[in-house]
């Protein structure tokens, strides 16, 4: 086993993995730019080193930096996380330059994955089934325009070395098709430094349902299930469940999309811990979307439901253990959902809320798992995703899943900052959610309706807080200075605005 | 007793209160307040005990959170009701405030410059998201307040138009 | 179902069981005395009244109080918790004089249970093993003398009327018996108003095992797996785990231990959850020590293995819903250990902390549950029993469970008060504890080897402590006045002291 | 530079503090302490950060709480060396002194009376459990500070033995 693992990566993530390192009895070291001094993954790791300063380039990106630091410590591995470095093949390969473990799959499976032709040629290759549509890019638009018209309108132009949503475009038309391309390629330059695009059929009103395996170096493959993310916002996911409540009501897909999981991970002779995310249109029918090479922010859900803990085996198998469990012995039970709490404010189209965190409570109790990634009394950087805790539920059928996440968020609460805490009190009201019946485009379709159904104070408790507020001005009347809120006003007032870049991958 | 009156979520209300009883829309209720931390009390209603957790005001609004429910509560010093009421109606036309803290990465128009409603004046970055803020209403611009690379904080003015 | 529950007791317990009522869309009502207006219970209900003053035979004993405060609410159904009024058979019957269901068994069977001898009687008869000894209570010593002779030294002395150690003396020769005798019949009028003592066998180095059934208001009754409790100081648990790592060792009792539960139980025509206590001698056979006829402090562990949430079966057992799963539904998983936080100080013989908790931090994350019944910043009162928190963790072995508690105590502090958090950091490196080898004087006899294995620190944690203490002196030197600690010391000098008096039955 | 005298745990260290780097045993490291909130601070030893939490003092030692560590620091100020030295000496010889808060339910000794080493003095109850307080050594109750019934806070002094 390893002597000492340094987590290149902040915030849940790098908590969850100082966690799995210490039941192993693996001293872990966290690493922090200058604005996370006092961050949670600091202050819970067994060591700390600073690594730059605050934008990611600077720190959590600069690979440099990160070995160099791993090496002065004695770490002989790096777990990535998700996000910045997880899924850069590079850093895989400085790692092993220096003798150092990545956490991860082979250098040669995270290039293959990540660039989307490349990937989609070697799915269909194995017989995974992929959206139909070109499996290259595109030259040029009138060679798009032959292929859309081919497939059939709408189709999606995507960036070959894309994801996250970043260089894709709906184009339901022929003449919407020359502009579409011409942004796409504009945007995917940008992202990626290459303009490469190609065609995809449109699947409309898709689900998203992806396949957990595990893999060790030794070729043993086994899958963990599926989950459902279908609850998303700019193609980032939201709220995710496993298993799937569509796959339970059409068992008859659960063989086939497993089978086809397994199929793409040996594909790529996949090693360690990876999703394969599939689309599923309107026919139930499913097809290969990407592979993530790493740790996913919803792996808690799978753990829930099959009491398998991801991160212990990510790191047993990169130390060259074989799997301790075989596919019969993975029993799934009960029902998972996972709500990520981000500091946006779902009221002003997910507009970043980053600020100071005056108060926060998280419940606990039966059935609740909560992965913290902030603290009171702490500022959430503007620097990096805005991702501050994700809270999870478990309960012997959806139903009671859902009626014990109701639950714990009445006793959730983040003060000073805006969160998303309140969409997930509005979704758990709302009977297509709860009827396991929403595609990708759900949120943003139904937002103005799904934050409608938060439920109504009673009087007494507004008279409560009037109460109190006078209290308060009372008490501040008699004090000298009235401090303002230190940060993040969810009330400034603002012009419209829109989202113009968007989130870059991870996740 | 004495009389407040309170914007809640905006919404209007008059509260009279007293040692031990408070009034609102003409009923008369037993109440007993104890402070139980920084902004934190403990409010007895008739006998039922709400616990409420208050913050510092951003516009002027106080927070009050309770239950897993969130109040947003003005409360009118009537000394300063005309004022207050003046404010509200000033405030927010032609500005545009930065409604998160962030880093302004590009200043779409000058000073001087016609716009049209819905036109993009400045692009604020924050948490790896780009944010363009747009004019509410067309007009021209009075003021550009910042200049990309500028750090702002939530509710810091980034132009007027006038 | 019930149209609104009242919780008829205080802290984690009252916490646990507004989580069950909300999740089946009952509202909750929480009491609170005059000490705890701004208690977590009080803080996390739907409603809240107060029931009095600090003392809890004006507050959380007083029955026509608690009865009034339901009535006056709407609440149809009060559950009692543990301790306090959920053994009271009285108390069962005012609430059915009123009209309100008791969450809990027969009043019949709460009585039964309660008499020492006559549950050892309906034991006996239902062929359930019982200690040897008298079934009934001696009123000579002589008569004591002469079972004692025949039984064969060490014999206990038990009160009939008792529970919770009082009333309780081990004699280990004639010689002891006389005055002995005298002293627990003594012990046993003042804490039960009876003096009635009988005499049993003494087991040496016994383990606790017990039973925790479900039963239906139909006859169906079913176990939901054995808990060991061996770890106790004062005949109070401390810690928990299920399943019993001397059962797993020895499987073929447990057959006729889940037997013996189910006949116990079905003696006394036993509805809703309770619990068999065993005692296991050093051969392994059990004898019936009692039966708690409510819910238990440890039912997290048997929570956490079977998946099944036990105050939601309350809930639902007691409004007439017969039980949802049969025996073959039960399927344990895994390992799970609960550890009861007590505001104590296991250095100093248990001595009770009350106090004020300046700072709190409670673990999360993966196979980690927290039952938190204090706040921060809350002062904890010396009224009530010390329990403030339970920390479990959960793990597909006792050995990863281990482990994870380990990881999980790192992160655990309470700053203000002393608690028994270092007593486990420093059991979990006990090898003792590790093997699973522990008997219920083991504590007691150990501690003060078990407390030395707690980890060092680093020289480097120690600078750092070092430097922040300079730090927060300049700092005071600065400001005009340094407030000393508001209270619970756990430095307070004190002569030798010893412990008088003991627990009230409530665990 | 400056220099401390401290007592952790019951060890003696000294250390010599200046801007960035400190010394003990010797040894010269750098140092860097940044405040986190109340009473917590981010202390950077050789580049390794440590999150430590200083609570206020009692008898006059603080507690000092990092990574799941506590210890007893005692920060003498070089000025009132020879007091603080008199005073540890002088502290708890014939004082009792109640550990926790608690109230007196029984004085089990009356001024005047000798007691011997290990007879119970006063009882104290908290939490449902009744704690004996007893003689550390034997001698003469110089005086009985509380009544039955009196509420006790902890290190209030119960009873003192000559």
């Amino acid at each position: 086993m390893f002597r000492k693992i340094l987590i290149a990566n902040r915030g849940e993530i790098a908590v969850r993995v100082i966690r799995a390192c210490r039941e192993l009895g693996i001293p872990a070291v966290a690493v922090f730019s200058e604005v996370d001094r006092e961050a949670r993954h600091v202050r819970l790791s067994d060591e700390a080193y600073g690594i730059g300063k605050a934008p990611a380039a600077q720190s959590y990106l600069n690979i440099e930096r990160i070995l160099d630091t791993a090496e002065r410590c004695g770490a002989d591995a790096v777990h990535p996380g998700y996000g910045f470095l997880s899924e850069n093949a590079k850093f895989a390969e400085a790692c092993a330059d220096r003798g150092i473990k990545f956490i991860g799959p082979p250098a040669s499976a995270v290039r293959a994955m990540g660039i989307k032709t490349r990937a989609r040629e070697i799915m269909s290759a194995a017989g995974v089934p992929v959206v139909p549509g070109a499996l290259t890019a595109t030259a040029r638009p009138s060679e798009a325009a032959a292929i859309a018209h081919e497939l059939g309108y709408p189709v999606m132009l995507k960036a070959a070395a894309g994801g996250g949503g970043k260089g894709m475009r709906l184009v339901g038309g022929p003449g919407e098709l020359a502009g579409a391309w011409a942004q796409a390629r504009e945007e995917a330059r940008k992202a990626f430094g290459d303009p490469a695009v190609y065609v995809e059929r449109a699947i409309v009103r898709p689900r998203h349902v992806e396949v957990q395996i595990l893999a060790d170096e030794y070729g043993t493959t086994v899958h963990l299930g599926e989950r459902e993310c279908s609850l998303q916002r700019r193609h980032q996911k939201v709220l995710e469940e496993s298993p799937s409540p569509l796959v339970e009501r059409r068992p008859e897909i659960r063989g086939r999309l497993y089978d086809a999981a397994i199929a793409a991970a040996r594909a790529v002779s996949y090693a360690n811990a990876g999703t394969i995310e599939f689309l599923m249109d309107e026919e139930h029918r499913f097809y290969f979307l990407e592979m993530n090479t790493r740790l996913q922010v919803e792996h808690p859900v799978t753990e829930l439901v099959t009491g398998i803990d991801m991160v212990r085996q990510q790191i047993r198998i990169a130390a060259g253990k074989r799997l301790e469990f075989s596919q019969e012995d993975v029993q799934p039970r009960g029902h998972a959902i996972e709500c990520r709490i981000y500091a946006e404010d779902p009221r002003l189209g997910f507009m970043p809320s980053p600020g100071f965190i005056r108060r926060m409570s998280m419940p606990d109790g039966p059935g609740v798992r909560v992965d913290l990634g902030a603290n009171e009394g702490w500022t959430v950087p503007i620097e990096y995703d805005p991702l501050i805790a994700k809270l999870c539920t478990w309960a012997g059928t959806r139903q009671e899943a859902i009626a014990r996440l109701r639950a714990a968020l009445r006793e959730t609460s983040v003060e000073g900052i805006a969160t998303t805490i309140d969409l997930f009190r509005a979704l758990v009201e709302d009977a297509q959610f709860q009827a396991g019946d929403v595609d990708t485009e759900f949120l943003e379709r139904e937002l103005p309706s799904t934050l409608a159904r938060l439920p109504e104070a009673s009087g007494s408790a507004r008279l409560a807080a009037m109460l109190a507020c006078v209290k308060w001005t009372k008490e501040q009347a008699g004090s000298k200075t009235v401090r303002p809120a230190r940060a993040g006003s969810r009330w400034g007032r603002v012009g419209r605005r829109s989202m113009l870049g968007d989130w870059s991958r991870d996740e | 007793m004495s009389d407040h009156k309170l914007v809640v979520d905006g919404q209007n209300f008059s509260l009279r209160t007293g040692p031990g009883v408070c009034a609102t829309d003409g009923r008369q209720v037993t109440t007993d307040i104890a402070r139980a931390g920084d902004g934190l009390y403990s409010v007895i209603v008739d006998g039922r005990q709400h616990f409420v957790s208050v913050s510092p005001p951003c516009d002027g609004s106080l927070t009050a959170c309770t239950a897993g429910l969130t109040f947003r509560i003005a409360v009118v010093d009537p000394r300063q009701l005309p004022a207050a009421a003046a404010n509200a109606g000033s405030e927010g036309v032609g500005q545009v405030r930065a409604p998160m803290p962030g880093k302004v990465v590009a200043v779409l128009v000058k000073e001087g410059q016609s716009v049209k409603s819905g036109q993009g004046l400045v692009v604020v970055e924050a948490m790896k998201m780009q944010n363009e803020m747009r004019a509410a209403s067309g007009g021209t611009v009075a003021s550009v307040a910042v200049r990309p690379g500028d750090p702002v904080a939530a509710g810091d003015i980034l132009a007027s138009i006038a």
